[in-house]
């Protein structure tokens, strides 16, 4: 629905005076969390309940000729086993993810489910496995992007290729897709010099600390309740639905606290075997993955092979500049090439452009989205051919990215034109930062790099009830992944005129809501945001209507202003304000209870930009890089809680820092993954970093109420760039294979 | 007048800005649909729509202005 | 499973003698409990060591510490006497794990999982560190090198298990120093790891030298190629380079996740002598 | 199979109960003493999120069998506050919104106490390297090393 934007009283372009927006309050959460009380997926019992476990493929890939269960069935303590025969058809939109979740024909990656049990203890469980005999036909597999590309690559889907796909590439081809404008071929021959250059990022997981968990109870009738840790419960239920063949609304699913998600969480892998094996058994069933199963079957992001093609001339201008972005999404379609050849060149206002993306299937764990899915590696190889061009004509990088950054009427490289954007805005920021001036040590080297994402919306409701006494209780349908309720307490309490801790944020299960979108696209403080604004508009409409009924007024002659209700202007009478509170008291005498709610389609997210400056020290006789110094300067539109923007800031740039340097997926010549455990897949640990500093710059958002963009994920697309930037200067040699792992590094120093 | 993706003009004979009647957004998916019947299987698939640069994914009652700027794109993710 | 927590060294003994499956020594268990959940082990039989007295004991014996195997980490460093005394070692030692692991693993611990990467090993065998072993036939001490004959095997026949290790007394002028490389700041298994020790006489020539190098071989490697170059030199530029390069020529590692042949054998000789340099500046004083 | 009987004392109570021997003492914990701030973010040692104190140690629980704990005294996050009031590190956590998913928090809370009980004045520098056994994936660990620090500057002041 068409939204109306502006807040009530306020002039276009008038900046708003906020009392609680911009603030630091506690979060309400928080002594749950800091005391160990508070429940994360793991953390649910029910009275008989069973332990599930899965059996997984240890091949890459392999058709599956028989399974036999018989001998793990007799096992005493065993309640049920299902394997893909207990799952029926299902509809075609969740075929993929039903066969994610249970291998049907055949296993396509190491890891993948093949069966599962639920006993009386997680030790029969795992005994219980061991008796499932599967009889494995092994098959060829590929799992490197390039190789799955290729004619003769083992194929994993027959038929998979759309319409969009050329002759003479594999069948593991799934889609192809460009965008641009212009003639690249002619403004490559205008350039002063022409750069081409070929990347390689390896598939990364969103690392969260928490092991996917789930709580399962469900009836022969089809009635059933899920706990889950999850970025959207309402995508549960109607995933598991559709894969069940129940009515969604037999199924009410509560959303745990979330250990993390970074987009992860964004679909379901355990939630339907539960379920299913729930069923079967007829009593509760809890599954809680093993970080090795974390890390073998969810997640990851994709690995990538991308070539970058820039024009640029002597003073810096870009002249055109193309991409070929080939993208593996593991087993299913579905990698976010897309995603990367739409936002590629996004920070740029350019009269030539064209990118090409490829969706590529390989044996390997379906890819998750990971915090704005695809663009980090675009920008890592575009990035990286700015600033190699800048230093070879000897410009200064921020200079060249400012000469042709997208600005408020450029067309965008995916067709859009950009309204009013912060690009230039944290460029300036950055180079009038003391960062950017402050002197470099003996093997450093200092990267700048730009990045964007998209942000966007979806259906969305709020429901603000107020309490007889007077203070405020708020359900939103999306889990708090990182301060989200106090988000919105806060934007209740700026609209409602009352203090913060009148307010509490809970986060409603699926049976007290309606529809919200997954907890993704950095949408929450947007969309739920901006739905909690006019919920809370809806209740003071109320509220007045109330007042106007005691004092005998027309309703129309009564506002709401600092948290009362008031007469609208000596003709309205005159009447002491009337609070919050003292409508409340009097609520069940002038019609009943007072609420708000609004549900929406909350469309029109704002675009987002940042630019990231890092240092880097490489010891030159072993590759080693330690980062030195970091600073965030990114468009926030409005901080509504400026410590958790600054935190945004900070764990995207860090879980960028990881991607850059040490995190890879590592499969050995049997397909198999190699470092399925935290001990070789190597997240940043807090001796490997500096402070990361953050800039906050506030370009309102034109389609927010409060100027609010979302800022969860366009802060881990620059660092990839800006570290390789930095690595590249520090070493005195280009690299461009991710991550930039110290045996690659003394490699390329070593080759020069 | 719609712009459209790259890989997408080889269903409209090169053509990547179409000329499609559409007060809203839901008549300019069925009128592109019905224009451009090769174009069916990537809405099916899922698009998303900007509107003088704002996103839209869904909303079919989505007013367009004669003098907006339509882009079709890629049905957005986020993570 | 059983788990027995027996009191005397006769009594463990006794126990793993008379073991019928598999059995596992529990000291600090940061390897065995790891092994335990990923199923690569499943053992009968647990003995916990940690009751055994001195077992959790540092002592002094002949000039040189005698380490009780179950002494953690974490206790090693706050021993001021042994830090004075071997440097390399407690600093080998402690850069295991997490604090949290510090607060559990052991050094003897750490020498029969046999890894060919283990911290402590390169160090110790530096240090010329003895270990002592009871058994069905009694006590014998053998020298560190000789526990791990290849990854995730020891020398250790049935029913054995190490009680303590012994740090010889330490020579006037020397000094001993243990670095590895990862590629993280904490948290990893060792790409390469090197321990040095040495002497020097009054004019501050080598007299004595030991070098340890872990992860590039099988088993830890004790490299006399790269001792005999510093010994007789002042431990110069010169004398440094001709053993780094000893360093890396005794390197017969492999390709593995974390990292490459080229890289561990170049790296070996960087580390070694940087650990040289920091023996050298503590033998000085 | 037999279990087998423990008893230590968890946050100063004395507690009994029966474990089979190869269970942790995390599985203890939250599986049969429904103390669940202690979470299995890996179970291998490598996350930290299950950190308490076994006499005073910190230690990974996931490493440690709940026989081990026979005659111990045990600390976990639950007995960190002393009634209403909350440990220095847990307000300036909430402070400097040093927690996004909370995840981790318990463990490092834990580890930070024990830090500063070894150490009341620790630079950013052994802060970071006595916490790198403790895997925070949202913050990037910079609230919560300010965190630390700051619990640490008032708790010097307060003693």
């Amino acid at each position: 629905m068409p939204l109306d934007d502006q807040t009530p009283g306020q002039k276009p372009g008038e900046a708003r005076q906020f009392k609680v927006v911009g603030t630091r309050p506690l979060r309400p959460d928080g002594i749950d969390k800091v005391t160990g009380r508070a429940r994360f997926g793991a953390d649910m019992s029910a009275p008989g309940m069973l332990i599930g476990r899965v059996l997984r493929s240890p091949h890459a890939h392999a058709r599956i000729r028989s399974i036999d269960a018989s001998k793990a069935e007799a096992l005493e303590g065993v309640k049920a086993v299902v394997t893909r025969a207990d799952f029926g058809a299902g509809d075609d939109d969740v075929a993929d993810i039903l066969d994610n979740c249970m291998a049907g024909e055949k296993a396509l990656y190491d890891g993948h489910a093949v069966a599962a049990v639920a006993a009386t203890s997680a030790a029969i469980a795992r005994k219980a496995l061991k008796l499932i005999d599967v009889d494995y036909e092994t098959l060829p597999h590929v799992v490197d992007v390039d190789a799955a590309m290729k004619p003769d690559a083992p194929v994993l889907h027959e038929g998979l290729s759309d319409e969009t796909v050329p002759d003479g590439v594999s069948q593991n081809v799934v889609h192809r897709v460009e965008f641009g404008h212009g003639d690249v071929e002619a403004g490559f021959a205008k350039a002063d010099k022409v750069l081409e250059r070929s990347f390689k990022t390896a598939a990364t997981h969103q690392g969260y600390i928490e092991p996917h968990a789930c709580l399962a109870t469900m009836g022969t009738d089809g009635i059933a309740d899920l706990w889950v840790c999850t970025q959207g419960h309402y995508m549960v239920r109607n995933t598991c639905a559709a894969i069940l063949g129940i009515d969604q609304g037999k199924l009410r699913v509560t959303a745990s606290e979330i250990g993390g998600g970074f987009g992860g969480k964004t679909t379901v892998f355990l939630e339907p075997v539960a379920l299913a094996l729930s069923r079967k058994a007829n009593r509760p069933v809890k599954m809680t993955m093993t970080r090795e199963e974390v890390l073998r079957a969810t997640g990851p992001t994709s690995s990538t092979s991308i070539d970058v093609k820039i024009g640029m001339n002597k003073d810096g201008k870009i002249t055109a500049a193309s991409a070929d972005l080939r993208y593996q999404g593991g087993a299913y379609q579905g990698s976010p090439a897309d995603m990367g050849s739409m936002t590629a060149f996004a920070p740029y206002d350019l009269e030539n452009v064209k990118t090409v993306g490829w969706d590529v299937v390989t044996n390997r764990p379906k890819a998750a989205a990971y915090r704005a899915p695809g663009a980090p590696m675009a920008a890592f190889a575009v990035e990286s051919v700015v600033d190699e061009l800048a230093k070879g004509f000897g410009l200064d990088p921020l200079d060249v990215r400012l000469k042709n950054a997208a600005r408020e009427g450029t067309k965008s490289s995916y067709g859009p034109t950009f309204p009013a954007i912060g690009l230039e805005a944290t460029l300036q920021a950055a180079k009038d930062h003391p960062h950017w001036k402050a002197p470099l040590g003996p093997n450093q080297g200092r990267g700048v790099a730009c990045g964007f994402w998209f942000n966007f919306g979806g259906d969305t409701c709020v429901s603000l009830n107020i309490t007889p006494d007077g203070t405020v209780t708020l359900s939103e349908g999306n889990p708090d992944i990182g301060g989200s309720r106090a988000s919105m307490s806060m934007m209740a309490a700026e609209e409602l005129g009352i203090p913060y801790d009148q307010v509490r944020t809970v986060i409603a299960d699926t049976g007290a809501l309606g529809q919200n979108e997954v907890t993704d696209g950095s949408r929450v403080t947007f969309a739920v945001g901006l739905a909690t604004i006019k919920a809370a508009r809806n209740a003071k409409k109320v509220l007045c209507e109330r007042a106007a009924m005691v004092w005998g007024i027309d309703p129309e002659a009564v506002e709401w202003a600092d948290g009362c209700a008031r007469p609208a202007g000596d003709n309205a009478g005159k009447f002491p304000p009337m609070s919050l509170k003292e409508i409340a008291a009097i609520a069940s005498n002038t019609g009943g209870p007072v609420a708000g709610h609004f549900e929406v389609n909350a469309e029109g997210a704002g675009v987002s930009f940042a630019t990231h400056m890092v240092d880097t020290e490489v010891d030159p006789e072993t590759g080693a890089v330690k980062v030195v110094r970091y600073t965030v300067f990114q468009d926030a539109g409005k901080a509504v809680h400026p410590a958790y923007v600054e935190g945004q800031f900070q764990g995207g740039a860090v879980q960028g820092i990881g991607w850059a340097l040490n995190e890879e997926y590592i499969y050995g010549e049997d397909g198999r993954l190699q470092n399925p455990g935290f001990l070789d897949y190597r997240i940043p640990v807090a001796s490997d970093l500096p402070m990361i500093d953050t800039v906050i710059l506030e370009i309102p958002n034109p389609g927010h109420p409060y100027g609010v963009r979302g800022v969860g994920e366009t802060s881990i697309v620059p660092p990839l760039a800006a570290i390789a930037n930095s690595v590249s200067e520090a070493a005195g040699v280009r690299m461009t294979d991710l991550p930039m792992s110290p045996p690659k590094v003394l490699a390329a120093i070593q080759n020069g | 007048m719609v712009r459209i993706w790259g890989s997408l003009t080889s269903a409209t004979d090169g053509q990547a800005d179409v000329e499609i009647e559409a007060t809203t957004l839901k008549e300019l998916l069925d009128g592109l649909s019905e224009k451009y019947p090769a174009i069916r299987p990537q809405l099916q698939r899922g698009v998303s729509v900007s509107i003088d640069g704002k996103i839209y994914n869904d909303s079919w009652f989505q007013p367009i202005k004669p003098d907006s700027e339509v882009v079709l794109l890629r049905r957005i993710v986020g993570g | 499973m059983i788990y027995e927590v027996p009191e005397t060294v006769d009594s463990a003994v006794a126990l793993l003698s008379g073991a019928t499956g598999s059995a596992r020594i529990l000291a600090g268990g940061t390897d065995l409990l790891v092994q335990m959940k990923s199923g690569v082990v499943e053992p009968d039989l647990v003995v916990d060591i940690k009751r055994i007295d001195g077992m959790k004991s540092i002592a002094q014996e002949d000039g040189g510490w005698r380490i009780g195997a179950a002494v953690s980490g974490a206790e090693m460093g706050e021993h001021q006497a042994l830090c004075a005394a071997w440097p390399g070692v407690v600093e080998a030692m402690e850069l295991i794990g997490s604090t949290q692991v510090q607060g559990r693993a052991t050094l003897a611990g750490n020498l029969c999982n046999a890894s060919p990467a283990a911290d402590s090993v390169p160090a110790m065998v530096a240090a010329g560190a003895v270990v002592r072993v009871a058994g069905p036939d009694g006590v014998r001490d053998i020298p560190v090198e000789e526990i791990p004959v290849k990854p995730g095997k020891t020398s250790l026949g049935k029913g054995e298990f190490v009680t303590s290790v012994f740090l010889p007394a330490r020579p006037v002028n020397s000094g001993d120093a243990y670095l590895r490389f990862i590629p993280r700041t904490e948290m990893d298994i060792a790409v390469v790891g090197c321990g040095v020790s040495l002497t020097l006489d009054e004019a501050g020539t080598c007299t004595a030298a030991r070098v340890g190098l872990g992860a590039v071989a099988a088993t830890v490697l004790v490299v006399e190629d790269a001792a005999a170059a510093l010994i007789g030199s002042k431990a110069d530029d010169t004398a440094l380079d001709k053993m780094a390069a000893a360093v890396s020529a005794a390197c017969k590692p492999i390709d593995d996740k974390r990292g490459t042949v080229a890289f561990r054998t170049h790296v070996a000789g960087v580390l070694a002598k940087r650990a040289a340099k920091i023996a050298l500046a503590r033998a000085q004083g | 199979m037999s279990q087998i009987h423990v008893t230590t004392k968890i946050n100063g109570d004395t507690t009994e109960y029966l474990c089979d021997p190869e269970e942790t003492l995390l599985d203890v914990l939250r599986d049969r003493l429904a103390l669940t701030g202690a979470k299995e973010g890996c179970g291998t040692g490598d996350c930290g999120a299950c950190s308490v104190t076994v006499d005073g140690r910190l230690v990974c629980s996931c490493l440690t069998l709940g026989a081990e704990a026979d005659g111990c005294e045990i600390d976990t996050i639950e007995g960190m506050a002393d009634g209403e009031k909350l440990h220095p590190l847990q307000q300036k956590f909430l402070e400097h919104a040093a927690l996004q998913c909370g995840i981790c928090t318990p463990g490092i809370l834990v580890a930070a106490k024990s830090l500063l009980e070894k150490n009341p004045s620790p630079t950013e520098e052994e802060a970071r390297y006595w916490l790198a056994g403790n895997l925070c994936r949202c913050t990037g660990y910079d609230k919560i090393i300010r965190a630390v620090m700051d619990a640490a500057e008032e708790m010097r002041r307060a003693s």
